[in-house]
């Protein structure tokens, strides 16, 4: 059987020697796919932003900034907007770049089987104008809608229809699976998945390239210690994420630098809210607790996030007060305080919620889904047994983690939420805080099942009000409203760290995105 | 444990045994032996010190309400930045002493290493002595399955048995049913050396008078199989026993560290050293090195006493 | 230092150190060899006999050196030289052959590889000559079509087959002494009879020195010109082969003679061995008092009719494909009550797995075990159960028939523990009294079986076989593996269980003169078949059959051997 | 002999069938691939779709019967995570690990052979006490460790060798070999050393013993009164005796190699299929999983196999007729 097989295999290609700008780097995982619309996971869609341009992007700052589309307006009074393409864009392949483009890669990446379609949601319809200029109308006013957008990639319509990739097909996969015709910055040269993935830059791209890079080599590498191995040897020449305690010592070393920042993911506290007992530890079959929003509170005030930043963090993150960080449109400003470290008061409000005595449940938390997860939920089961009530710990790793949470087979929670698309406030409030809803798909990662009648009837206004003033009044009351019943404890922003030797000078953008193009060899 | 390589497990001696013992060529080529004797001793040392955790540790590792958070990455025998606490060998990520860490440790890892070799070797010794004594097809099915067996990584036999285990265990014996994964996957993974051993014997010793006049007698082939031939084989069995623990040892030490170990509110020194060898770069070097060096110590003593055992207990080589 | 000798030994110690102190193996041994000479070395075992040929060799085990005397081949001393010197000794001057052909030879290497690597090492000759000359060996020592023999491995020559090969490499390099050590213990009569006549023909034609080490008096008198005979390392006699057998002087070679079972004459009792305290008190007639008297049934005790055995040779996947060979043929025999029956043949003929198939350890594959007219093969467990109470077994290896990890009180108790045949509180009592009566003493009950020797253990088995108190006893080779001296103890006792428990017997045996002594009717086994029974007095007198008159034939003379101390019958 | 064969490879199958079905049934606790496949944006009703175009929703009998009809034919599906045949991918990273496999192999066969040898002539000499206390150390970490201390010392503080993968490597057609670069050398020999360790260790151990069983042999004995050098007995005549019962134990021992080449590989992040099977595991790639199982136990049961029939051709005895008598 194996002979039969053998033809397909792609032949690696001879690896060359290194020269001056050759690039190599090493990240956690590798893209799963070439596809820009079949994923839509961080690790994809950061990497193909190296390959593909979009409409929009971001830039260093997280602002959106013209890419493929060199201007755009609202049409009306918020029917929908309206993208002036670029002009003289070609493909990697040679073909040229036009609005039939746009549309076929609408109708792509809205098709039932692309993962990122719920980006095109508000979307009714299409309108190609003329050869640079298409329409997007909304069922609603949408003022986030070209920033929400910002990762979604142009594919060639002849190219991908040609090698009858018109539909992404993640289960399966198929010709762009593996093989890339963007009009991005870099070329791909070579794709052995899971093992390497070479890039080349597109002489021909239409915006002029800020990078000295010759040739970049992508090698995913799971175990942290090896990859943190590879950067001090000079192996590679570029690392992300850095294990946070190693970056001190890194620093340190000559030949590497390390490169810090805060992510965009809250790492947070979930509970169950609508569970009628506990489930595990010692309490379990008990009336669940948590539905007590003094309980909830004891635990805010229970954790000492301080020293959580000050010793598994290092000083290197930040705590968090809501559900986005700062660097985020439509943070919350207002309600920027957070509960402070204070066990009595936190032993005071479990007497009055009638445990005097503390209770038992169970913490679930993931292993190998943020960094240090494992430990954080340690200290904090610590904490709150300090307060007396004690979590029985429950890590395991993700691919077991989600189906238990769906199942709602938790207590208490340990979340990481990264804003993806909008980049907004709105965007965990629809996920996380609106009561779960099918149809309407909201609240589709509110485990526990919050709910709160007024954030429900608040969150559509928010998302069509096209005045940023009014939209943020209605963002900090809501942001108030979840505070004050402490529907999660956000705990702290993670910090990006990234690691580099000392002859690279790159950008770090907050979304955890790495973009080759800024990136110089001296 | 040197009575069963000198006397009869079936039947306790009456009287002088201890001075037969300690007359006896086992015993001399012990004393003779330095090695023996500095691995026994450590190996002692380090079991007793592991049983007796409670009383020497400074502090309870595992009950997490006396855990300081602030305490965490202290160096040893510095006192902490905050706190002002100092200790032995400093602590880890979560504030633990390391000193008190590894004795609980090493309870566990001892705990798991010998539950399993006791499992594997029950196992091993049961399904060696049938197919070596009645051979046929018994004993060819049984083979294969140990060729299944020796197929299987002990990693994916602990992760399907912790699936199943997960399946059914009510969700509140979650955290010690991980212990119980662990010997049962290691004990798994182990039993085939030993039925491999009894089987050799077996083959020899059923063929040997001794039987003949015990099926003679109307002996009945569990009998014979437990009463006469199993005494026979001990003695190997020992060796693989031992040099099997100190593997069982180390294979938890591997299985944790590919995600399938105790759980690290209970960590046992496999544990530590996953947790430690993250900080390898970081310059925590005591979260790893102490843990490391006491399972060397532990490992190579046990395997060190394996290995003259192996030559003792041969009766060719006296 | 008269170098006409081939080797001068005087005083030779040789000791092994051990952790109880210095054990010395060989003590102030003294003997020469001229050529053309066959000196027999002869002793139980621990006579230091092996221990002197390996001092000679330079190969004592572990830590065993020479500890005084000399050696002297062909006037020159050898004791003493380094490894290198006496490495270029042997196999090239001085050859040695062992025991145990099956062993002697590496099994990965062909016969001629093993043959030209020695013959190269010693004699300069090219690869061809060498074979060339190892198929002449061959050729000498009398292996047929040596051409395509030589290029075989070991385990395609019979035993017999396989000391001739063993004898051509130690003959490879025209050695002037061979020291061969019992080297037709572990053959047929037929083939030792072959073997030893090879050797004396090598020793007249080449003038070679032979020194033949062995415990059997039987080919010392057949073979030998001189004769040295050892007790506990220290040599004891000295002398002509005739003059030392025929008219011994020392005490020891008087008792060890007279303990020789003769083929000639059947003897009462053998006469109790009494050099060096070695007599042992037995009293089995004291047993006879509280023995069940059984009734004899006036018919046999045992009738074996038609026994067939068959073993499964080469397997196959498919039934056509294995091979089987017939062990037992179609053997029919009875056994009355009170008497002792032999089954005599050579290895492969049989006897023992009759034995086992009457005793119930191998299914039959055809015939039937009758025991006091009731049918015990295929019965149902009740006339199982009594069977197995009314019989007991003795085996030929005295170490492998004892449980090494039991206790010896709990070896002789468990038959009579799991057949019941003893209230428990009685056992204990039981098994002390049997111990005294075999002459152990009771303190040997809380021993373990490796604190004894060999005839001890095989008095331990007999203490078992007794605890049921049975009717019918089989006795498997009892003797074969014990010195002479103790086999005669042996056969003393079972001559008594015979006579004071009217213990009836089956007696199997390849040693013909020890079957005269024990047995009132034989049987004759060749290839699993019978091929003549017969009273055994009529059988010694006059064979009927061409086989049983060659056995016959072929054992060996004893006519030296003085008969001072036998009572005949 | 070939009913012998026949009969090996008859129950081989059945071992295959086992593995199959156990490797099958343990995957439904693995975890749920589905999330991993799905974005943060999935809803309900893409988790359902998926799901039963994954045959998930089958009962598992059913997916098994699936699984072994498409397995038989070489099919093992598409993989979970890069959508692409799975025989296609293991294809791709099998020389890897075999090459691994086969330098780590030769390094503990050489090596523990030597030593044992050495070790068993030399009974009681310090040296041989040394080396066997000694080579106790490497078996007395796990793999991991070593590794990475490995990885640290001469990739970091030495800068001597590269710290993780496989260095340059050349093609033969589907075949790709590091042999032929300088840096696909170098990147062996630490992985190499670490896989390796253990199984000499034990090579060595096992090959002294059944030496020092074979010097007490009869014809070693005679092999000396024929008064052939010590070399000759030694080597030609005690080793080859040795080796016998040494091969079998080594044909495990390649299985076991393999085997654990998941940890070396997961250290040194080595291109092999004991890495891909690892991310599998975390990805709850079934199809991947599968594979590697089934190609782990034919590669197994091959080697059995290979190892039974050396043993008939190494030993003469065994020539005659292979499945003994009585």
């Amino acid at each position: 059987m194996l002979h039969r097989t053998s033809a397909l295999v792609l032949t690696a290609v001879l690896a060359t020697p290194a020269m001056a700008e050759e690039f190599q780097w090493a990240g956690r995982t590798d893209p799963q796919t070439m596809d820009p619309h079949a994923v839509s996971s961080a690790p994809v869609l950061g990497f193909l932003n190296n390959v593909y341009d979009g409409l929009v992007r971001m830039s260093k700052d997280m602002k959106v900034e013209p890419s493929l589309a060199e201007s755009w307006e609202p049409i009306g009074d918020g029917e929908g907007w309206r993208f002036t393409l670029r002009q003289g864009v070609t493909f990697h392949d040679g073909a040229a770049f036009d609005a039939d483009d746009v549309l076929f890669s609408y109708e792509r990446a809205s098709d039932e089987s692309a993962d990122v379609r719920s980006w095109f949601s508000p979307v009714t319809e299409v309108k190609v104008v003329d050869d640079f200029t298409i329409e997007f109308y909304t069922n609603a006013p949408n003022p986030l809608f070209p920033a929400s957008i910002a990762n979604w990639m142009i594919m060639d319509r002849g190219w991908t229809e040609a090698n009858n990739a018109a539909r992404p097909d993640k289960e399966n996969g198929n010709f762009a699976t593996l093989n890339v015709n963007g009009t991005g910055a870099f070329k791909l040269e070579d794709r052995q998945p899971g093992l390497t993935t070479t890039l080349v830059p597109n002489e021909n791209w239409w915006d002029e390239a800020e990078h000295n890079i010759t040739r970049a080599t992508f090698t995913p590498i799971q175990n942290p210690a090896t990859a943190v191995a590879a950067l001090l040897s000079g192996d590679v020449d570029f690392v992300e994420p850095v294990p946070i305690q190693d970056a001190a010592r890194l620093e340190a070393s000559d030949g590497v630098n390390i490169i810090r920042g805060i992510e965009t993911r809250t790492i947070m506290l979930g509970f169950a809210h609508e569970a009628d007992t506990l489930k595990y530890g010692a309490n379990a079959g008990d009336p669940n607790p948590f539905k007590d929003v003094r309980v909830r509170e004891a635990v805010a005030k229970a954790i000492n996030v301080d020293a959580i930043l000050q010793t598994i963090w290092r000083g290197s993150a930040e705590a968090a007060s809501q559900l986005v960080t700062p660097a985020l449109s439509g943070y919350s400003a207002a309600n920027a305080a957070r509960p402070s470290y204070d066990p009595d008061a936190a032993k005071a409000l479990l007497a009055d919620a009638g445990y005097p005595d503390g209770f038992g449940f169970g913490l679930k938390c993931p292993n190998d889904r943020y960094p240090n997860d494992e430990s954080v939920c340690q200290a904090i089961t610590g904490m709150l047994a300090q307060v007396g009530i004690s979590a029985e710990l429950d890590a395991m790793p993700v691919s077991n983690y989600w189906p238990e949470l769906r199942a709602d087979n938790f207590d208490m929670y340990l979340l990481g939420w990264s804003p993806g698309g909008s980049l907004d406030h709105e965007h965990p409030l629809r996920f996380l805080a609106s009561t779960p809803n099918e149809e309407k798909r909201l609240g589709s990662w509110n485990f526990g099942g919050y709910s709160n009648a007024r954030l429900d009837e608040l969150l559509p206004s928010i998302l069509s009000e096209i005045d940023p003033a009014a939209r943020q009044a209605m963002i900090d009351e809501v942001t108030a409203l979840y505070q004050s019943e402490h529907a999660y404890v956000p705990l702290y922003t993670q910090p990006l760290v990234w690691g580099t030797r000392d002859n690279i000078e790159l950008t770090q953008r907050p979304d955890n995105f790495f973009i080759l193009r800024w990136v110089t060899v001296n | 444990m040197a009575d069963l390589s000198t006397s009869a497990p079936t039947k306790p001696g009456r009287k002088g045994r201890w001075a037969r013992f300690a007359d006896s060529d086992f015993f001399y080529s012990f004393k003779r032996s330095p090695v023996a004797v500095v691995s026994f001793t450590v190996t002692m040392l380090l079991v007793l010190s592991a049983v007796f955790a409670p009383l020497i540790a400074p502090t309870n590792p595992f009950d997490p309400a006396s855990l300081n958070l602030m305490n965490g990455f202290t160096p040893p025998m510095e006192p902490n930045a905050f706190t002002q606490e100092s200790f032995l060998m400093g602590t880890d990520d979560q504030g633990r002493d390391v000193f008190s860490t590894i004795l609980y440790g090493m309870r566990i890892s001892l705990f798991v290493g010998a539950a399993a070799v006791l499992f594997a070797m029950v196992l091993g010794i049961f399904l060696g002595l049938v197919s070596g004594y009645f051979g046929g097809w018994t004993e060819t099915i049984i083979m294969r399955i140990a060729d299944v067996q020796l197929t299987f990584p002990s990693i994916l036999v602990a992760m399907l048995i912790f699936g199943i285990a997960k399946g059914f265990t009510p969700v509140e014996y979650r955290d010690q049913m991980a212990i119980w994964v662990l010997i049962i996957a290691i004990g798994l993974s182990d039993w085939v050396q030993f039925a491999r051993v009894v089987r050799g014997t077996t083959l020899v010793e059923k063929n040997k008078d001794y039987v003949a006049a015990a099926r003679l007698i109307g002996r009945s082939p569990w009998a014979i199989m437990i009463k006469h031939i199993l005494p026979n084989a001990l003695s190997p069995v020992l060796v693989i026993a031992t040099i099997s623990l100190a593997l069982a040892i180390i294979a938890e030490a591997t299985l944790s560290f590919l995600g399938v170990g105790a759980p690290p509110t209970q960590p046992s020194l496999g544990t530590l050293i996953r947790i430690g060898q993250g900080f390898l770069f970081s310059g925590e070097w005591w979260i790893l090195f102490f843990p490391a060096c006491t399972l060397l110590a532990l490992a190579l003593s046990v395997n060190l006493l394996g290995d003259w055992l192996r030559d003792a207990l041969n009766p060719r080589l006296k | 230092m008269m170098s006409d000798q081939l080797l001068d030994i005087e005083d030779l110690s040789v000791t092994f150190p051990t952790r109880r102190g210095a054990f010395i193996a060989v003590r102030d041994a003294t003997l020469s060899l001229s050529p053309g000479e066959i000196h027999g070395l002869v002793g139980e075992s621990g006579a230091g006999k092996s221990t002197i040929g390996a001092a000679v060799m330079g190969l004592l085990e572990g830590a065993g050196h020479i500890s005084g005397g000399t050696v002297h081949f062909r006037g020159d001393a050898i004791s003493g030289r380094d490894r290198a010197a006496m490495q270029a000794l042997r196999g090239k001057k001085i050859s040695m052959i062992f025991q145990d052909p099956l062993t002697s030879l590496n099994p990965l290497f062909t016969v001629g590889a093993q043959l030209v690597e020695t013959i190269t090492e010693h004699l300069d000759l090219s690869e061809a000559d060498a074979r060339k000359r190892a198929c002449d060996l061959l050729d000498r020592v009398g292996i047929p079509d040596p051409d395509t023999r030589i290029d075989q491995y070991p385990h395609q020559f019979s035993g017999g087959m396989r000391q001739r090969v063993v004898i051509a490499l130690a003959l490879c390099s025209e050695p002037d002494v061979i020291i061969a050590d019992e080297p037709t213990t572990a053959l047929d009569v037929s083939i030792q009879k072959q073997i030893l006549d090879l050797i004396r023909s090598l020793v007249d034609e080449k003038q070679v020195g032979v020194i033949l080490i062995t415990h059997d008096m039987g080919v010392i008198a057949e073979t030998t010109d001189t004769v040295t005979v050892m007790y506990m390392g220290e040599v004891v006699e000295r002398g002509s082969t005739a003059k030392v057998l025929g008219r011994p002087e020392h005490e020891y070679t008087k008792s060890l003679i007279a303990a020789v079972p003769r083929p000639d004459r059947k003897v009462e009792r053998f006469p109790q061995i009494s050099y060096g305290g070695r007599e042992t008190r037995f009293a089995i007639e004291e047993l006879a008092r509280d023995w069940p008297k059984t009734e004899a049934p006036d018919g046999p005790l045992v009738e074996a009719r038609n026994l067939k055995k068959t073993f499964l040779a080469r397997g196959g996947l498919l039934p056509s494909m294995r091979k089987y060979f017939t062990a037992v043929d179609d053997v029919s025999f009875d056994i009355r009550p009170g008497e002792v029956f032999g089954l005599v043949g050579e290895s492969g003929s049989g006897k023992s797995t009759i034995a086992r198939m009457i005793a119930g350890l191998y299914p039959l594959d055809g015939g039937e075990v009758i025991f006091d007219g009731k049918r015990v093969s295929g019965a149902d467990a009740a006339t199982l159960e009594d069977f197995r109470r009314q019989i007991q077994m003795i085996f030929q290896d005295p170490f492998s028939s004892l449980n090494p990890r039991h206790r010896v009180d709990a070896i002789v108790a468990e038959p009579a523990l799991h057949l019941g045949v003893i209230p428990k509180n009685e056992v204990d009592d039981r098994v002390r009294d049997l111990l005294e009566k075999v002459g152990l003493g009771a303190d040997a009950a809380v021993k373990y079986p490796h604190e004894f020797s060999g005839g001890q253990r095989q008095r331990i088995s007999i203490a078992r076989a007794l605890a049921t108190q049975p009717r019918f006893l089989i006795c498997d080779e009892p003797t074969s593996a014990l010195d002479v001296s103790i086999q005669a103890q042996i056969l003393n006792i079972l001559k008594d269980l015979q006579e004071f428990l009217g213990l009836t017997m089956l007696f199997i045996s390849h040693d013909l003169p020890v079957v005269r002594q024990m047995c009132d009717r034989v049987g004759v086994l060749k290839d699993g078949r019978l091929v003549e029974l017969q009273a055994t007095e009529v059988l010694f007198a006059d064979p009927q059959q061409s086989y049983t008159r060659e056995l016959l034939r072929l054992m060996p003379k004893t006519d030296l051997l003085s008969t001072d101390g036998l009572q005949a019958v | 002999m070939l009913s012998f064969i026949i009969r090996r490879l008859g129950q081989s199958l059945l071992v295959l069938l086992v593995t199959g079905l156990i490797a099958f049934s343990m995957f439904r606790f693995i975890g749920d691939p589905i999330d991993n496949m799905l974005g943060q944006e999935r809803t309900i009703e893409d988790v359902e779709r998926l799901r039963t175009q994954l045959g998930l929703d089958q009962p598992f009998p059913v997916q098994y019967y699936r699984f072994l009809e498409n397995a038989v034919q070489g099919n093992f599906g598409v993989s979970y995570r890069q959508g692409r045949p799975v025989s296609e991918i293991l294809l791709e990273r099998a020389p890897a690990t075999l090459e691994l496999a086969a330098v780590s192999g030769l390094f503990a066969l050489g090596l523990g052979i030597a030593l044992g040898v050495f070790t068993a002539i030399r009974r009681n000499g310090i040296a041989s006490n040394f080396i066997m206390s000694a080579s106790l150390i490497g078996v007395s970490l796990p793999t991991f460790l070593i590794g990475i201390l490995l990885i640290y010392l001469f990739g970091v503080q030495l800068r001597w060798l590269p710290t993780f993968g496989r260095g340059d490597v050349v093609d033969f057609g589907w075949w790709s070999t590091g042999f032929l670069t300088e840096s696909g050398l170098k990147s062996l020999i630490l992985p190499a050393i670490t896989l390796g360790l253990y199984q000499m260790t034990l090579i060595m151990r096992l090959v002294r013993s059944e030496m020092l069983e074979v010097l007490r042999q009869d014809y070693i004995r005679f092999a000396r009164a024929r008064g052939l050098k010590d070399r000759v007995v030694n080597f030609r005549h005690a080793l080859k005796n040795t080796l016998i019962p040494v091969i079998t134990v080594m044909g495990l021992q390649i299985g076991g190699i393999i085997a654990f080449a998941i940890v070396t590989e997961t250290v040194f992040n080595w291109p092999g299929v004991g890495l891909l099977f690892i991310n599998a595991i975390q990805f709850v790639d079934i199809p991947v999983m599968a594979a590697y199982l089934m190609l782990i136990s034919v590669m197994f049961v091959g080697i059995n196999l290979i190892v039974d029939i050396l043993y008939v051709f190494v030993d003469p005895r065994l020539r005659v007729d292979s499945a003994g008598g009585h």
